[in-house]
């Protein structure tokens, strides 16, 4: 065991459970104010839900060893998951490259819920993510990441492009069109209500995206400095580019595009992070500003109701960033493959089949999946409820709340016994305890 | 000249407006506000207090108008802002006895007919 | 010196530092907007008040060589903290272990403001909290950490659950007590004025947390691991079963709820999480959220105007966990200690005495500074103050100011002579300097 | 290269990357709500611009060998800048010690911002930043830790007292003048919107400049610990002599005070972090209240609008510091050089011309380049943009939409044909896709 | 008809909502307004602008009522929101010529009769 | 008694204020309202979703007047409000048939003149 990479690897995994509460601001204020909570708690319940599922199962179909396609027991209920380093990680305790992992899950499942906010049913939510995580999350990082078989074939995924993104936009896809689009959808404008939340999110999300990529090297060496540091450069190039395509376009350099154009930079950098030259990821990034840019802009003309764009964000700035890894990778920095512009165009065509692979099933299983969600629990609140916002109706708040015209429902019985240690006499000019 | 007074639902709103804008009424102001009625209380949470909110929201507008606006006026907000259910809203009118235009001075009816827009 | 554990350990003390203004922002968004600045600058009071009052005196009596009960003032003034490792750590510079255990006592001062809201004299609490930090803080932290009575007795507290949680949950329901209710309770529905504030707190509070407990372990080492994870899965576990038990009471699963279940079970792990295995960690945090859940519902029948719930979150929560901690302690994955769930009874006894002697100890001390405080100036402000709002009251200003009405007062003479620089030119069409 | 200092150094770079966004809070909570986009935006796009043009050529122009005055060209483009260490930094990636400059160099042309916010056009800010990184921060920095002739005289400045925040002050003041005042300036009252964003900026701000500080010392040892607390310490003492100072003039401490209390404490430690002792520190930070707590209360009465007191706060507070470094510097912490106070009176001079020329140069500098800019793009917006809000104006939004009156326009042709997986039904109640 | 506004202290509003529930008056509109009158102003400071608020926080009531309800809502207002201290409100009674019930379509008196909610 | 109600420019407020001070007229309640009139649309877009704003920020003053106070009010709110360009607003005066103070009871003329604080 290494303290330097325990110490790296420590802080890497509480900035990306960090990055969950990021997103819920990201997303929280894109929406209208009544459905402000509702967005946020559906990032909040994946850090519970998701969370507990990893340590029950999750990283043992993931991690523990099995066939090309899925891992097997081994590992559940952390059983074997100890202080000494596991086979995955040489230099770290095994119990912290689990919390690492699971970080990863937790955040995937939270990103999908970015197409289906203000609409659908919390429970039906909360049961959705929690087996996605084990039925499709669990699978896909075992092809990659885990010793199957997109591993095995030279796939080169850094940080998660396929896994993460690629995945979660597939299942946001899906989802957007089984539910079906918000009542309001392309009738009422729907305005952000809280655009600094967006930005802080976005803020968050980068300060966090460091430990995401940077500590996937699973150690403080040398690929995690060049993974952290195109994780710096990338969304620059991404914000430029998106500032002056803002511009062109109306003249206007909008805020919720600049937090979009750091989250798809971060996105398309995610597989590539450890294996271009710095100067490559930038380039890389500036270029993954014009596919999800114009996608944006062309979503918004159809019927699909994706409604914070997580197709365009994650679906494709993560095939983008796939595809790219591909052509830019250098084995001169990362001593193990080239891309196309290296003279290697076999590993294009490894990304491409990593990327329909993971696109397939994805939507495959998340399709299968709520089909059966939608058979226990509706998967879509009414329009009533719709209409009076989901923070009233599923969760019994309001996000802002005045008191004013707020009744105090007293307990049947107020307790007129004082409680034990109402003796105490209150002090100056106190209220009667 | 009167005073139009209507309380709508705030999911109502734009298409209230577009009746109006149908009808030549195009000046008038709104605000948001709380109303009471028949509507049945939502109840809320916060740790161990509950809570009964009995307000909900309304959006409430203003329109001056001169008497013979008055009938098409009403008539737009009413089948505007209808869905049948309890909770739709009130109109009142009210007297007005002088109205004028800040920008001019203009007096009484000629204060309530907006410009139009060059390019409108 | 060790670099590993030095990095770590420098990182692990600006997280704990960043979970002060964190627990501004859960405690403000939970309070009336009228409120929310007095409520938020409690906690960043803290960061100066109880600060310097650590450098200048509560290090000393905390952690310098002194009796049972108390240290001694050897490092007042932080003489002799230097850069070589001190005592108390052993690869770490002494400084940063200075620094470190200081943002502990900032935060249990922090804490307790919680149980006061909306009705404290600021004046007041800055006294209050100070002279606390010196008298009730360093010595439990010295009975504990310091070499004082109750570690040589061998009681389990990882990372605060007496000398933090209980101690500031016993301190504020005395404050709650002798201040006395705030004028509206129970009389009047008084409602979060902004939940996603509370969810960001709650969010940045786990992420210090990871520093709250993995630093406590000093080095970047396995134990470090061990803590980090367990502050990992025990609010994960809490968390879920809160939610369940929302959606089972009124089939709405709350956003503060959630917070609260986070805290909670931060809480309840801190003082086992470098003692129990990392399953035992997800059981207890899942156990921690029952007596602290219905405590919530069951104070808010009584008289007690704890507003916050400092009591049940910190009070109960970190009993609940010191208790447990001698029932889940695991000496394969410690190497100090085994609970009675595996065979040693003893430990919990010794954890229900370092509970009882920090609950008497706290109360006392709390009871006796307030009334002494109350003498210099009353603790609470007038009904007018307290209806006014204690932001315009106390800070002389407004959280969201729309400026409407707002009439600038010029000073009596407005400086007529230019400033110096004016002479250059103003650019464009801009004004006239 | 050492792993230690690696994993301290990615997260110190994270660490201050993060301290941008912070600064959009506490700059954006300053102004008026129809304003806090473009404020917030101002921060963002420096890192966009700056990072990009950082990456293009900033980080060679001052730090790639060159003259007394100017680094060269050798670094362009990242050209040479590879995972070994680089010659300024013997134990860190090469590309990891020009990332962690790269933040520096967004936060400094960020900061000065906060002195022309409500009134600068948009594109014409983008210009001025990209260039301004280029020709005064580049070569100020270069004097400074580059190898010019700032460092060879043995100016101290640990993290960036001039290079950073005179430096800024300075340039801020000239813009401020330059760009005129705002149209309702000393007219009305500009009431901040959201004095919390100002806490949370601050907040943020001191867990990031951990990173800024502590990072300086480009490893994971003792002169890192002595950085941290001294930025842990500085701060404390500022934020009580404020309050204090506060409590005595209007009996109210007020929250936006403590906020810019704990700003100009970090900014006076910063040159001074790693060459005093802590308890100096706490001094430095006390006396640093002084001339920044009076500066802001008189230039409030002068017609100077520099609207968010960045000179008082940045540029006085900088000199401050750096005079009072050469003050408190302490041989037997720094193993460098002593200041007045420990027999080294020409320290304080040496300090003195660094403060000077970093004011001479930066002045002159930032007025040929905003005199440039005007040329192509006039500085200020018209006053009818000014008054509508330079969100809607410059960026076409609103920071807290309500969606009221809102009408969203149709693209041309919706497009009627169905989007590609529109067969799949909808489930439940759901939309017709 | 007549218009009853109303305006009173926030922390009066749950008291006057009541004593109107009270005396059967279940149909209201309020909004959040600001108010200035003989209360003193308060002074806040940000950094080193003082400045003078002249507005307090006050709800505006606005309540459609038949002639012969004027009095008793008005009496319930004057009674359930005075503290005796400046600054409590003031009502005023305006005519109103007609009324409408959007939902209904409804005029006049019946225009203002809530439906009274069937668990109520 | 007469109700004065004026829609203004939020940034001509003060200005108003000091107006209606300046004429003795002391009590009065504002609100913020949004309005529509001839005023050009502004323009914003949210990703790929332009949108048009039809409505722009105003506030509204509510002012119970004296018969004999009305001229000199309108006349204030009239020079202190006008900018010239479209958008400045409008006034309407709507009569009242009776007035209460809430602190006193007092009526009518009576109700609406502000105590004046001990230090103004
Ligand atoms: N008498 C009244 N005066 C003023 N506003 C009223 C009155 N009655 C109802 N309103 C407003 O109209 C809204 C709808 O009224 P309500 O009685 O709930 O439904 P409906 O008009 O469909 O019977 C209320 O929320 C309130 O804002
Ligand atoms: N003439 C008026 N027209 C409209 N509103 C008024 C008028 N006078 C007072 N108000 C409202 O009533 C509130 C209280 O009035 P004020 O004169 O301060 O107290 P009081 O009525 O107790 O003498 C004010 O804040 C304002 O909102
Ligand atoms: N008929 C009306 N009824 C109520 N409010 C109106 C009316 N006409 C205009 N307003 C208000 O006055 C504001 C300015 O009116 P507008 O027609 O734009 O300008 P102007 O009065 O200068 O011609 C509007 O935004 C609206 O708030």
């Amino acid at each position: 065991m290494n303290a330097a990479d325990t110490s790296w690897m420590l802080v890497s995994t509480a900035l990306v459970l960090l990055m969950t509460p990021a997103l819920a601001f990201f997303y929280g204020g894109l929406v209208r104010s009544k459905n402000a909570l509702n967005t946020m708690m559906m990032s909040v319940a994946s850090l519970g839900f998701v969370g507990v599922a990893w340590a029950v199962a999750g990283y043992s179909l993931a991690f523990s060893p099995g066939g090309a396609g899925l891992g097997g027991l081994t590992h559940a209920f952390l059983r074997g998951v100890g202080l000494e380093p596991g086979p995955a990680a040489a230099t770290i305790p095994h119990v912290l490259f689990m919390a690492f992992q699971g970080t990863f899950a937790i955040i995937t499942a939270a990103l999908i819920s970015g197409a289906i906010v203000e609409r659908m049913r919390f429970s039906a939510y909360l049961v959705f993510i929690t087996v996605w995580s084990l039925v499709v999350y669990a699978p896909v990082a075992h092809w990659v990441w885990g010793g199957g078989f997109l591993g095995k074939l030279g796939a080169l995924d850094f940080a998660g492009g396929t896994v993460v993104h690629i995945n979660a936009g597939v299942a946001a896809l899906v989802a957007a069109v089984m539910l079906g689009q918000r009542k309001d959808f392309a009738r009422q404008a729907t305005l952000p209500h809280h655009v600094p939340f967006t930005l802080l999110g976005a803020g968050l999300l980068w300060f966090g995206w460091f430990g995401f990529n940077g500590g996937s090297a699973l150690a403080a060496n040398g690929v995690a400095a060049l993974a952290f540091v195109n994780t710096f450069l990338a969304p620059m190039g991404t914000l430029v580019v998106w500032t002056l395509l803002d511009l062109r376009r109306s003249g206007k350099a909008t805020a919720v595009g600049a937090a979009t154009a750091i989250v798809v930079g971060l996105v398309a950098v995610t597989p590539a992070s450890g294996f271009v030259s710095p100067i490559a990821a930038l380039a890389l990034g500036s270029i993954a500003a014009f596919p999800s840019y114009f996608a944006i802009l062309w979503r918004a003309r159809t019927r699909l109701d994706d409604s914070l764009d997580v197709v365009a964000a994650h679906g494709l700035g993560g095939t983008v960033g796939a595809l790219l890894t591909g052509v830019f990778a250098q084995k001169t920095w990362n001593g193990t493959a080239d891309g196309i512009l290296f003279g290697n165009p076999r590993q294009f065509f490894v990304q491409l089949l990593a990327v329909l692979v993971t696109i397939v099933f994805s939507a495959g299983a998340t399709f299968v999946l709520l089909k059966l969600v939608n058979l226990a629990v509706p998967l879509k609140v009414g329009t009533r409820e719709e209409g009076l916002g989901l923070d009233v109706s599923q969760h019994g708040e309001e996000a802002y709340g005045s008191g004013e015209g707020a009744i105090l429902v007293l307990p049947d019985a107020r307790l007129s016994v004082a409680v034990p240690i109402a003796g105490a006499e209150p002090a100056a000019e106190g209220g009667t305890t | 000249m009167k005073l139009v007074i209507a309380i709508v639902r705030p999911e109502k709103l734009n298409e209230v407006l577009e009746a109006l804008y149908a009808n030549e009424v195009r000046g008038l102001t709104i605000s948001r506000v709380q109303g009471h009625g028949g509507e049945t209380d939502r109840v809320e949470t916060y740790r161990g207090a509950t809570v009964k909110m009995e307000l909900s929201e309304k959006v409430r507008l203003e329109i001056g108008v001169s008497d013979h606006f008055v009938v098409p006026t009403v008539r737009a907000i009413l089948s505007a802002a209808r869905t049948g259910e309890v909770g739709d809203g009130k109109v009142f009118v009210l007297p007005v006895e002088k109205v004028w235009r800040i920008r001019t001075g203009e007096e009484d009816q000629a204060a309530v007919t907006p410009v139009i827009p060059a390019l409108a």
